[in-house]
């Protein structure tokens, strides 16, 4: 493994232009505030982490005995609000999204790059306020804050953590107007629409989501912090308030939230199967429009979370017919991929195994959803670990193998370095293994009639629910390895030079990692998207160490 | 931990069946898609696999392709729509002359109570083939009714009432849980629905403690809170008549007619100016916070009692009328 | 959309961002940013106008009766204030355009008076709430208009509560203008805006005709609900 | 949004359209129009919104077309929220059959 660390001339470029704290934490250079997303979302998502794995060893026995129910309360609570809010809504936006939308539109840097700053910097303040409220006693309310046990009946720092929620709202809002204004106003001479990058295509979409949704959760969590700290009565039961308005407020924004997770992930899965096939994307224009289909019609289904909340039937009704038109785009993309492998030249280096593997957990993922847009099924499987399970398909089966996925195809770009390929694809092996083996047994808890959030639970689920904190120990092993070879190839990585995988596209053309200004001059686009005809097929790219 | 390793729930209830259909339809269906999408994956990836020679041939898309795979799934996905609106409609329409428990969900506990006036506390014993309505409430926050073996859940929403119901098939004791997180011991807030044969019904009931009928401690809440001085039953008083109020068709102050069921009696007791009966003026106090929700549920239920043939004997009929056929619930 | 290959070595016009082409990109840029985040707003207030709909459809009879007790000429000629400050907006970004400086920034600062006039005759009708025990909470009582009209104070308290979000909600947002008026202002006196560079002054004057218009809808939907004369 | 200088005519004439318009919304109120009232009252202030839109905000000159599909689209997104929720709402105390 010991490759000698070839000492290239030191060429200039955004990482060593510049040292020292202010140079971080001062930048308006996109490519550093992704690399500063990058660390502040690691840090998050190991704390998330470290929760999920907690909860798992409490439910290794039916009766509640490693922690107190207040404590497991607070556990899945501080997992559900870190790992949705701080890890899972900006990952592949804010790390991969910031890092590639100017480099992929030939720009020197999105349009506002200060705003870009004060982006993290919400981030940061909403992570402190959510991270204080959880060292001086936590939350309990889960991450859904229902209400009226949010507003009257919870006595933990709902105010502290729901303004930490809002303030990070900002960054989704300014990260997506950012976005937005870059990929209209500022495309290289010949990049049209119909030539932008499916990732581009993706996160378009996403920040449409982020940008219409977001702000009707921020006034939903104002308004349960005004009624709290100022006896406000909009959500008291007592004074005639509606339980189920907080419902409709908050799943508007949470339920498009689930499509800002999940597109961008599809954006990362459409470049990377499209390279290491060495082909273009199959039906292009289909898969685009897919991306807008899912973030318009996203919105018109929220209340399928709320089928057994007390809404009208009629309404139900309505929201489960819509909750299936969203379901068409989903199948569109998957089919796309999966025809896009045929006659290709298929690698399965890292990024391509993660492929796999989403295409593979978010079409179950999927399929799962249709369980529960079933108005027949939703009654029996709502609240249970099969919606546990459902979601975390798509979230831990999809985004995050979709986030893994780019960071290894990326990473020379990001780093100038090549992550060890062998451990990249064990990695990707033993997360897939082990995602399996820790969710899906709980597909056949949900529909045994086992409850979500449940500390202690009857004796006969035992078995299952071994199963599943088994696997979820093998995932943390999956998780950990790619965190210690990416730094360890920082060091020692082989150097990367402009093209490792000979892939389409503008980031490719710029040296790695690339200079503080991306282009030595403006990029004029005259190729189509994902022109492998025209580019050298590669040989091998890592010798079997 | 081996001695109970079920790997499919009990089916104990007269919807059981259909939802269980549904699902391993979907079971099979999404079983087909994904071993599909996965072995046209491996197929596709070993056999372009990387090698010298596997030139990759550029393939634009198909239009028709892409039309039949929207299509297609469009189509599948009506076809479950409406077999699950069917479903949800037998689940969300309790058939009529069903024998009913009020439930009240309070902060980490069930208390259920029966027509005949039986009260329990996290357990509710009925007989087999008895439809059974809950008419639930809650007193802080939202709980949710769920029985995994009968496949029904309802939230039980502070403020108003829900309802839920099931018939039994098959005698045994089944969970009840509460599915909607609800505080410290959400999950401590469980029970048993203990199903019986009639006969063992009957010792059960007879066996504990003679209560009053529900209707019959609603009445004399009834009067005792002095309603009787407005609502009488023969001539007009100054309030609205209530014999055979229940399930009728109300014409109201400002032109709206409302169907009386039990939302608008409790919304009625506790807000009464909210809907205010044509003719009448809005002069009845306001009981919000003077009634208990138990008191409430009396009341709601002695108002019901109040049909026409039956105005002067107390009593709907109950769990406990033996010899009558369980009545079909009305498709 | 195709701007010319620029040479990237520009000769630094003022105000131009390093990263813009030209003038015009940056200015349609600002704009669109602009009115995109004005498009974030109307979802933020929009949560507060269902809930306003929702419990105006439940609670007509309690939303009459607390509206009825606003005082609707002062939230008229409240009304008539905040007109006048998106006048004066209007008028000096025309200066801007024409570089007129001392036009400029007298009108910057009658609309900062504006907004003063607007949040003090606020402040002055919220006070008025206080001493009327309209705030919901614990001192909360609604003395009903006849004792033929009974009103719930649980429903009379949730008009009051969506009346402070959303009138509080609004104040809040014209302090944040006033705030960016001074700063406009204050570069305005120093002379930094000139025919061809004044995008502050325009974005600024964008987001105040924004919260102008939030004023135009929340005042029928608070003060009108029903002043209809009743027998 | 940035050539096309305005007589400052037209924003007086525009303010004063705006100050009768507020008269009239406050007197119009006091009228009896049954239902109408409040749809009268959306109507006058919506009309103050598109004169403060179309002139004061300059969207009437903007050769930019994005700038009115923003204002569309988020006032769209507006109505679905809006509509959507009241498709619970309106019906959710019909009688026994959905009582729930």
């Amino acid at each position: 493994m010991a490759t000698a660390v070839s000492i290239a001339p030191e060429r200039e470029h955004y990482l060593n232009k510049e040292y020292g704290i202010r140079s971080w934490l001062l930048t308006t250079d996109h490519k550093r505030i992704a690399l500063l997303y990058l660390v502040s979302i690691t840090f998050f998502f190991f704390i998330g982490g470290f929760f999920a794995l907690l909860i798992r060893l409490e439910l290794l026995t039916p009766a509640g005995d490693l922690v107190q129910a207040d404590t497991y309360n607070k556990l899945f609570t501080m997992h559900g609000v870190i790992m949705v809010f701080f890890f899972l809504i900006p990952a592949v936006p804010a790390v991969l999204g910031n890092f590639l939308v100017p480099l992929m539109i030939g720009a020197r840097d999105l349009a506002f790059p200060k705003i870009n700053l004060l982006s993290w910097y919400c981030y940061i303040a909403g992570g402190i306020l959510v991270l204080h409220a959880m060292l001086t006693g936590g939350l309990d309310t889960g991450w859904t804050f229902y209400t009226p046990f949010s507003t009257a009946f919870s006595n933990t720092a709902v105010v502290e953590a729901g303004l930490g929620i809002f303030i990070n709202g900002f960054s989704s809002i300014l990260t997506g107007l950012n976005f937005i204004v870059t990929i209209h106003r500022m495309r290289a001479p010949g990049l049209t629409w119909s030539r932008l990058p499916l990732f581009l295509w993706s996160h378009y979409a996403t920040s449409v989501i982020m940008l219409l949704g977001t702000p009707v959760i921020a006034i939903t969590l104002v308004l349960v912090v005004l009624e709290r700290a100022f006896h406000l009565g909009i959500f008291d039961p007592t004074r005639g308030g509606d339980p189920l308005l907080f419902q409709h407020l908050f799943w508007f924004y949470s339920h498009p939230a689930v499509y800002i997770m999940i597109l961008p992930s599809m954006g990362v899965v459409s470049e990377i199967v499209t390279c290491f096939s060495r082909k273009r994307i199959f039906g292009y224009y289909f898969v685009a429009m897919a991306s807008i289909g899912i973030a318009v019609i996203g919105f018109f289904v929220w209340a399928h979370h709320m089928f057994v909340a007390g809404m009208s039937l009629y309404a139900a009704l309505i929201f489960s017919i819509l909750s299936y038109l969203v379901a068409v785009p989903s199948a569109i993309k998957v089919f796309n991929w999966t025809a896009t492998l045929y006659k290709g030249s298929v690698s399965f280096s890292t990024p391509m195994l993660y492929v796999f593997g989403f295409i593979g957990l978010f079409t179950m993922g999927g399929l799962t959803g249709l369980f529960l847009a079933a108005l027949g099924i939703d009654v029996h499987v709502t609240d249970t670990y099969f919606v546990v399970a459902h979601f975390h398909y798509i979230m831990v089966g999809g985004t995050v193998m979709g986030y893994l996925g780019g960071m290894h195809y990326w990473w020379p770009k990001i780093s100038g370095r090549l992550y060890p390929e062998a451990w990249g694809r064990l990695a990707a092996l033993i997360v897939f293994l082990g995602f399996n083996l820790t969710f899906f047994p709980q597909f056949i808890l949900g529909y045994l009639g086992m409850p979500r959030r449940y500390w202690q639970y009857p004796p006969e689920f035992q078995v299952l629910n071994v199963l599943s904190t088994a696997g979820s120990t093998i995932l943390a092993v999956g998780y950990l390895l790619p965190m210690v070879y990416f730094l360890w190839s920082m060091r020692y990585g082989e150097l990367a030079d402009d093209n490792p995988w000979d892939a389409a596209g503008l980031e490719w053309k710029t040296s790695s990692p690339p200079p503080t200004f991306n282009f030595d001059e403006t990029p004029v686009v005259t190729w189509e998207a994902y022109n492998y005809d025209e580019l050298p097929t590669p040989q091998e790219v890592h010798v079997e160490q | 931990m081996f001695d109970n390793f079920p790997l499919w729930p009990v089916r104990a209830s007269t919807t059981a069946g259909s939802v269980d259909a549904l699902y391993i339809f979907l079971v099979l269906l999404s079983a087909f898609m994904s071993v599909a999408i996965f072995i046209m994956i491996t197929v596709f990836a070993l056999r372009y696999r990387r090698r010298a020679g596997q030139q990759a041939q550029q393939i634009e898309g198909s239009n028709i392709l892409e039309l039949t795979w929207s299509a297609v799934p469009l189509a599948v996905f009506m076809v479950i729509f409406v077999w699950g609106a069917i479903i949800f409609f037998q689940e969300r329409t309790p058939p009529r002359g069903a024998a009913e428990i009020y439930v009240v969900a309070k902060q980490w506990m069930w208390k259920l109570q029966h027509e005949e006036g039986h009260k329990e506390i996290n357990e509710l014993h009925v007989p087999v083939g008895r439809d059974v309505k809950m008419i639930m409430t809650s007193q802080d926050v939202i709980h949710s009714f769920y029985v995994p073996a009968f496949r029904i859940k309802q939230d039980v929403l502070p403020g108003r009432y829900t309802t839920a119901w099931f018939r039994a098939t098959r005698p045994g004791t089944y969970h009840l849980f509460c599915a909607e997180y609800c505080g410290t011991q959400h999950s401590g807030m469980i029970g048993q629905v203990v199903v019986m044969e009639p006969a063992q019904y009957q010792a059960w009931l007879t066996g504990g403690a003679a209560f009053g009928s529900m209707a019959g401690s609603g009445e004399s809440m009834f009067l005792q809170l002095g309603c009787s001085t407005c609502h009488r039953p023969d001539t007009q008083g100054r309030g609205p008549n209530l014999v055979g109020l229940f399930g009728s068709k109300v014409q109201l102050e400002d032109g709206r007619t409302v169907v009386a069921e039990e939302n608008y009696i409790r919304e009625s007791i506790l807000n009464p100016s909210a809907k205010v009966v044509s003719g009448f003026k809005p002069i009845m106090p306001v009981f919000q916070g003077l009634v208990s929700e138990e008191q409430l549920t009396a009341l709601v239920a002695y108002v019901k009692s109040l049909t026409p043939q039956a105005s002067g004997a107390a009593g709907t009929p109950g769990l406990i009328s033996p010899g009558k056929p369980p009545q079909e619930p009305k498709e | 959309m195709s701007n010319s290959p620029a040479p990237l070595v520009l000769e630094h016009t003022p105000g131009l961002q390093h990263h813009f082409a030209d003038m015009e990109q940056q200015r349609n840029a600002s704009s669109l940013g602009m009115w995109i985040f004005l498009g974030t707003e109307i979802m933020f207030f929009g949560g507060m106008f269902l809930a306003y709909l929702v419990y105006r459809m439940w609670y007509f009879n309690e939303f009459a009766a607390g509206s009825r007790t606003l005082n609707l000429l002062v939230g008229a000629v409240n009304t008539a204030v905040l007109i006048c400050s998106s006048l004066t907006v209007a008028l000096s970004v025309r200066a801007a355009q024409l570089g007129k400086r001392t036009l400029l920034v007298t009108l910057l600062a009658l609309t900062i008076l504006f907004g003063l006039v607007f949040l003090g005759v606020k402040a002055y009708e919220w006070d008025e709430k206080f001493t009327e025990h309209h705030v919901p909470g614990y001192s909360f009582h609604f003395q009903p208009e006849s004792p033929e009209k009974p009103v719930d104070q649980g429903h009379a308290q949730i008009f009051f509560s969506l009346y402070f979000a959303m009138t509080g909600m609004h104040a809040l947002h014209m302090i944040i203008g006033v705030g960016i008026f001074s700063v406009i202002t204050w570069m305005a006196w120093r002379g930094r805006f000139t025919p061809e560079y004044h995008t502050p002054v325009e974005i600024a004057g964008l987001y105040w005709h924004f919260v102008d218009i939030v004023w135009i809808y929340l005042f029928p939907l608070l003060y009108l609900i029903d002043r209809r004369p009743h027998g | 949004m940035s050539e096309h200088i305005l007589p400052s005519k037209l924003y007086w004439t525009i303010w004063a359209v705006l100050i009768c318009l507020t008269g009239i919304t406050a007197w119009v109120a006091t009228v009896d129009l049954g239902p109408l009232n409040t749809i009268v009252a959306l109507l006058i202030a919506s009309g103050k919104a598109l004169l403060v839109v179309l002139f004061f905000m300059h969207v009437k000159y903007t050769s930019e077309k994005l700038t009115r599909v923003v204002i569309i689209s988020a006032l769209f997104w507006l109505l679905i929220l809006l509509g959507l929720s009241l498709t619970d709402y309106f019906i959710r105390h019909p009688g026994i059959a959905g009582g729930a």
